[in-house]
């Protein structure tokens, strides 16, 4: 079976074929000896590749598995290129987010785009007011707005879009 | 000795200080707000009690409602924590005039101190140095113009009833004034509801040093050494540790009583501290009082093995202090890592959801001041700080290489943290070399790095096999399931509880 | 200093020894058996070898199978732990013929002091008293009877190779001589494939005094102080503190000094501990050495603040130890619980299963080591210890306090835990008063109480209206499910997940 | 809706009933003030009994909710009166129990009692070895063996019958 991941924004070609004990596993056509096994819950695993240890935990998310590793957490994607049926033609990449969404739920206090706008990577867009703080929401990339869908004084919710990209 | 102590606040300081409570025999009674029914400091009392709605002033904020719980409860005194009603008169008033022991200084040392102007001039009234500035409140922009004559450019000014950043304005140029001062004002007024403003000169790339003082009801008064907390964000302390790297002892001698006298002088009782920046030059001045426990008080601890929590009570009880200046023994040092609710990765943006993998570290001189635990709701109401890891060492670099193992085994999924943000400055040769201070952060991260010691390519390599291997097993148990959808609830839970087992011996 | 160190061991211990590794930058590497594939210390680890099937003789003990783990990650030492191979001088002739160090005693030193005569001699040549006994093994009775005659009954009958308990009588009368040497010596065959015997006074009501030895390679010997650890069930200890209640600065000085001249004399490098035992008139004896890292060791390290794993690996290393005895400095009390996965409640009996629960204690002062975690599974096949608890305080009954606090806050469900027990030991007043031997818990705990502080009644009525609320909404989903079975598996764990929430505001 | 609860040995007579907010919770008669609330994977529970405040874990086993509160499991048997039938009719109790059971897996190492035995309280009947150990299983109460259903050498599962009891 081959699968396409988007890990933190670096892509990878996997395949994982069954057999007796632990399945073979390539990674971009390079074998690894892989040992997976889960704990109980099925949110924590054991992995170990090629004699490395990794204590893994999983948060699934729509589309998205949140792994969690020593200290670090990396959102995975993945694609099942049999099932898309896309079968490695490289559509999986770093593709330009067409929303802003918030990441968190909070009271809108400034709009510093309209429609139109020509923005720049790590230009502020909207700034949120969460937790006693000030949250400025930032442009990820180049980008030009299309729609800009909150105003001043507007209550939002966890990943509410707050601006469409054209 | 009290019976029933009521604490007056949520996360990981009340937890804090009802594990004092249950050491000292004293019953801990909880208060809680909707949203936090099933907080860790409400399992973790003996009794609870709800206060109201989530908003702060309906809850945490509500004196009425919290003397009401203090009343039915039975409680003898009530501890205010940190932040919420701390540093509220009013609020030591109440509790007083139910009949109640408030858990920190006397009303008006609390005042007194608390006030910025009004702690500036008793500082300098006992002959301590003070950051240049006015005496009195500016109220005009000519006022703050003439300042920054005398002492140049830039100048900061600050509100006299402040704290947090809060109006707070750097101003560069004599232009900026008159708007800076109307922003400022306006700021102070809305956070605090007084706009007092006063002026001082920006010490530039300071380093910010304070020291706890201990004070009792008997006339004793001792410090028990510093804290760096130079590492900040927003005005706000991320990393702290005693001693600091970068003290030397004369100067220690020379703040420590520096810092005794500014006590003295304000009348205060129990447990505070004052704090102080210090230049590039090593010249040192004091900045304010804070009139209450500090989040960072672990670090003290650790070095000097005293419970400040227990002292605190203890003093309120009518108690001496039991030790002189002469017990306080240091040993070693002691870094604390403040982790909050917020993503080192996306700009430090909150983070709030449900807390789904919990692991805390342990093991030698490791420390977890923690308010949440597995299941727990992270929810926007609150402060983002959601737990504290104190490493302590016989030196700086041990408590550094201690810390960091801590990190790595820290795991909080559900939510982001600033984990990975603490690990990268734990590696970061500046940091482990002591050249810090408070634009360290500005300066060294603009981004943050990945842990010491481990590869990321490795890393990100085993999480993309991990989650292929996940995606391999989801498909195999829908194949199973007769095609269903992949995120079809139950069956989907049920299979991954049976199914995703280990492959293989 | 090594880039890699293999630890030969599981559990608690292992993952200990690698939070030392992680800290000075070494990367660890751990070896499992199947039934561990997904325990602790493999996931703590590094890198991760497997060994063999659960049978002891075929994974931990299986010195081939380790070497060739070791030889395979390419690392540079092994340490062994305690228990399992850590007293075994072929394990470490094997490791230092593959090239590697032995992080332990020299083979010669480990050999002469790890056999019960021979040690015996030792400290007894070194000018250090022993308790009486024979100089060499009995074959039979007749000897015994004859020391018997010169010292007096109850005798002990000991194992020349032994520990834990293993071939070893107690005889009261010349008529149980000849069963009791049979019994004696048949165990120490079966146990250490050696079968000699040797007799000893019996001290009746003793403690036990160990003190920490930590000697270099370079000549330098020091001792860190002493651990009581007196109480103790089936000749195993279960709790240990430092410093001994009983001990006074005199007795501590010489017994400190005779600890030394012991591991001079024996020729010992490394961390070892010195055996004592004190009797009631404060005598104190010699008993036996142990060549290895002790279990609690972590009392000493926190009133010393000396980290022993990082000493062992350095000294290993043959870095000299950097700290005279006079830098020694200890401050407050220290007490170990260690947790067992036995039921107190029944007997002792071992406990095994799943953890369904788990929270570790933290805050000031209280560390835990664990080898165990959510959703580990705990099997019949190695030692049931679990965790230790370590508390320290100013005092020794502020350690006590906090101990007891610290416990209240383990959550371990799943399997049954000494928790119980040793939460009713902090709360018994001969215990809290310091008056303990090794005959402690055989008077004081026919079964153990409560926790101090908890009325049972409260408890006991909480758990019974949680089992009614949690059958009253088991029965109110399965009335919603359309009668399905109320154990049915699926329906049930997605009801519980979405139905089992609160109840009302 | 009415339950008895045998908690630990002790029996509770405890009626909940569903109303707006907490339920309505009497014990043994008595009006208790109740609010339970689970976290969010059901087997941890925040319980408040008349502003006493309770962090409780579950473990389900057959018949039986192992209940863990501070340093502390109790066994706790539910019976549904309504379900059961027997409204309250006092059957629930000390129970003497008519097996032995052994609590762990491992090896049979001594067997002290045989059919027609007298035993008492406290009498060791069957010796297990499991986890470097001999733990000898004892009688609870004082009974009559009926008959033994093991030897020495016999390898035992958790919960297997050694003893069964007049």
């Amino acid at each position: 079976m081959k699968y396409t991941v988007d890990a933190g924004g670096v892509r990878y070609d996997i395949t994982v074929e069954d057999r007796e004990g632990p399945p073979a596993v390539t990674v971009n056509g390079r074998p690894v000896a892989v040992d997976f096994a889960a704990l109980h819950d099925g949110r924590h695993f054991s992995l170990i590749t090629d004699q490395k240890s990794w204590d893994v935990a999983l948060a699934r998310e729509p589309d998205l598995y949140r792994i969690t590793l020593v200290g670090r957490t990396f959102a995975c994607s993945v694609i099942d290129d049999t099932i898309a049926g896309i079968k490695g033609t490289g559509t999986v990449g770093a593709v330009k987010k067409r929303r802003l969404r918030t990441p968190m739920p909070g009271l809108v206090t400034a709009v510093e785009a309209k429609a139109g706008d020509q923005v720049k990577a790590g230009d502020g867009l909207v700034t949120v007011e969460a937790m006693k703080m000030q949250n400025e929401l930032r442009a990820e990339s180049d980008a030009t707005v299309k729609e800009v869908r909150v105003r001043p004084g507007q209550v939002v919710d966890k990943n509410d879009v707050l601006i469409v990209f054209k | 000795m009290f019976k029933k102590v009521l604490v007056a606040n949520r996360g990981e300081i009340a937890v804090r200080i009802m594990r004092a409570c249950r050491e000292m025999g004293i019953t801990p009674v909880a208060v809680y707000s909707d949203v936090d029914r099933t907080a860790a400091h409400v399992r973790f009392a003996h009794e609870a009690y709800r206060l109201g709605p989530p908003p702060a002033a309906q809850s945490y904020l509500a004196i009425d409602r919290i003397i009401a719980a203090a009343r039915a409860s039975g409680v003898d005194a009530v501890h205010p924590g940190y932040g919420f009603l701390s540093e509220n008169h009013d609020f030591a008033r109440a509790v007083e005039a139910a009949g109640l022991t408030f858990i920190g200084p006397p009303v008006g040392a609390m005042a007194l101190l608390g006030d910025k102007l009004r702690a500036r001039a008793t500082a300098q009234a006992a002959g301590v140095p003070v950051v240049p500035g006015t005496d009195a409140e500016v109220t005009a922009a000519g006022q703050a113009a003439a300042f920054a004559g005398t002492v140049g450019y830039p100048i900061l000014l600050k509100a006299s009833a402040g704290g947090g950043g809060k109006g707070m304005r750097v101003v560069e140029r004599i232009e900026e004034l008159p708007a800076a001062l109307r922003l400022a004002a306006a700021e102070a007024r809305t956070a605090f509801g007084d706009e007092r403003i006063y002026a001082e000169k920006l010490i530039e790339r300071p380093r910010h040093v304070e020291f706890q003082v201990l004070a009792d009801g008997h006339g004793n008064v001792i410090h028990l050494g510093e804290r760096e907390c130079s590492i900040q964000r927003r005005h706000q302390k991320v990393i702290e540790e005693s001693p600091s790297a970068l003290l030397d002892g004369n100067t220690r001698k020379r703040m420590g009583e520096a810092a005794i006298a500014v006590a003295r002088a304000g009348g205060y009782v129990n447990a505070g501290t004052i704090e102080f920046l210090v230049d590039p030059a090593g010249a040192f001045y004091f900045l304010e009082a804070n009139t209450r426990l500090q989040v960072e008080h672990p670090v003290t601890e650790m070095v000097t093995g005293i419970d400040l929590v227990k002292k605190q009570i203890r003093i309120a009880a009518g108690q001496p202090l039991g030790v002189s200046q002469n017990d306080i023994v240091f040993r070693g040092a002691a870094i604390e890592c403040r982790i909050y609710a917020e993503d080192p990765l996306n700009n430090f943006l909150p983070s709030v959801g449900r807390v789904t993998s919990y692991r805390e570290p342990s093991g030698p001189f490791v420390r977890v001041d923690a308010g949440i635990g597995m299941w727990c709701e992270v929810s926007l109401h609150y402060d983002p700080i959601v737990a504290k890891v104190i490493a302590w060492g016989r030196t700086r670099e041990v408590a550094i290489n201690r810390m960091a193992r801590a990190l790595g085994e820290y795991r909080i999924a559900g939510i982001a943290t600033t984990l990975p943000f603490h690990l990268a400055v734990m590696a970061n040769e500046k940091f482990r070399r002591g050249e810090i201070s408070t634009r360290f952060i500005d300066e060294e991260f603009d981004r943050p790095g990945l842990p010491a010691g481990v590869v990321e390519e490795d890393m990100r390599l085993a999480a993309a096999v991990a989650a292929a291997l996940i995606k391999h097993g989801d498909r195999r148990r829908q194949a199973e399931n007769g095609g269903g959808s992949a995120r079809g609830g139950r069956w989907k839970d049920d299979g991954r509880r049976r199914g995703l087992r280990r492959w293989g011996a």
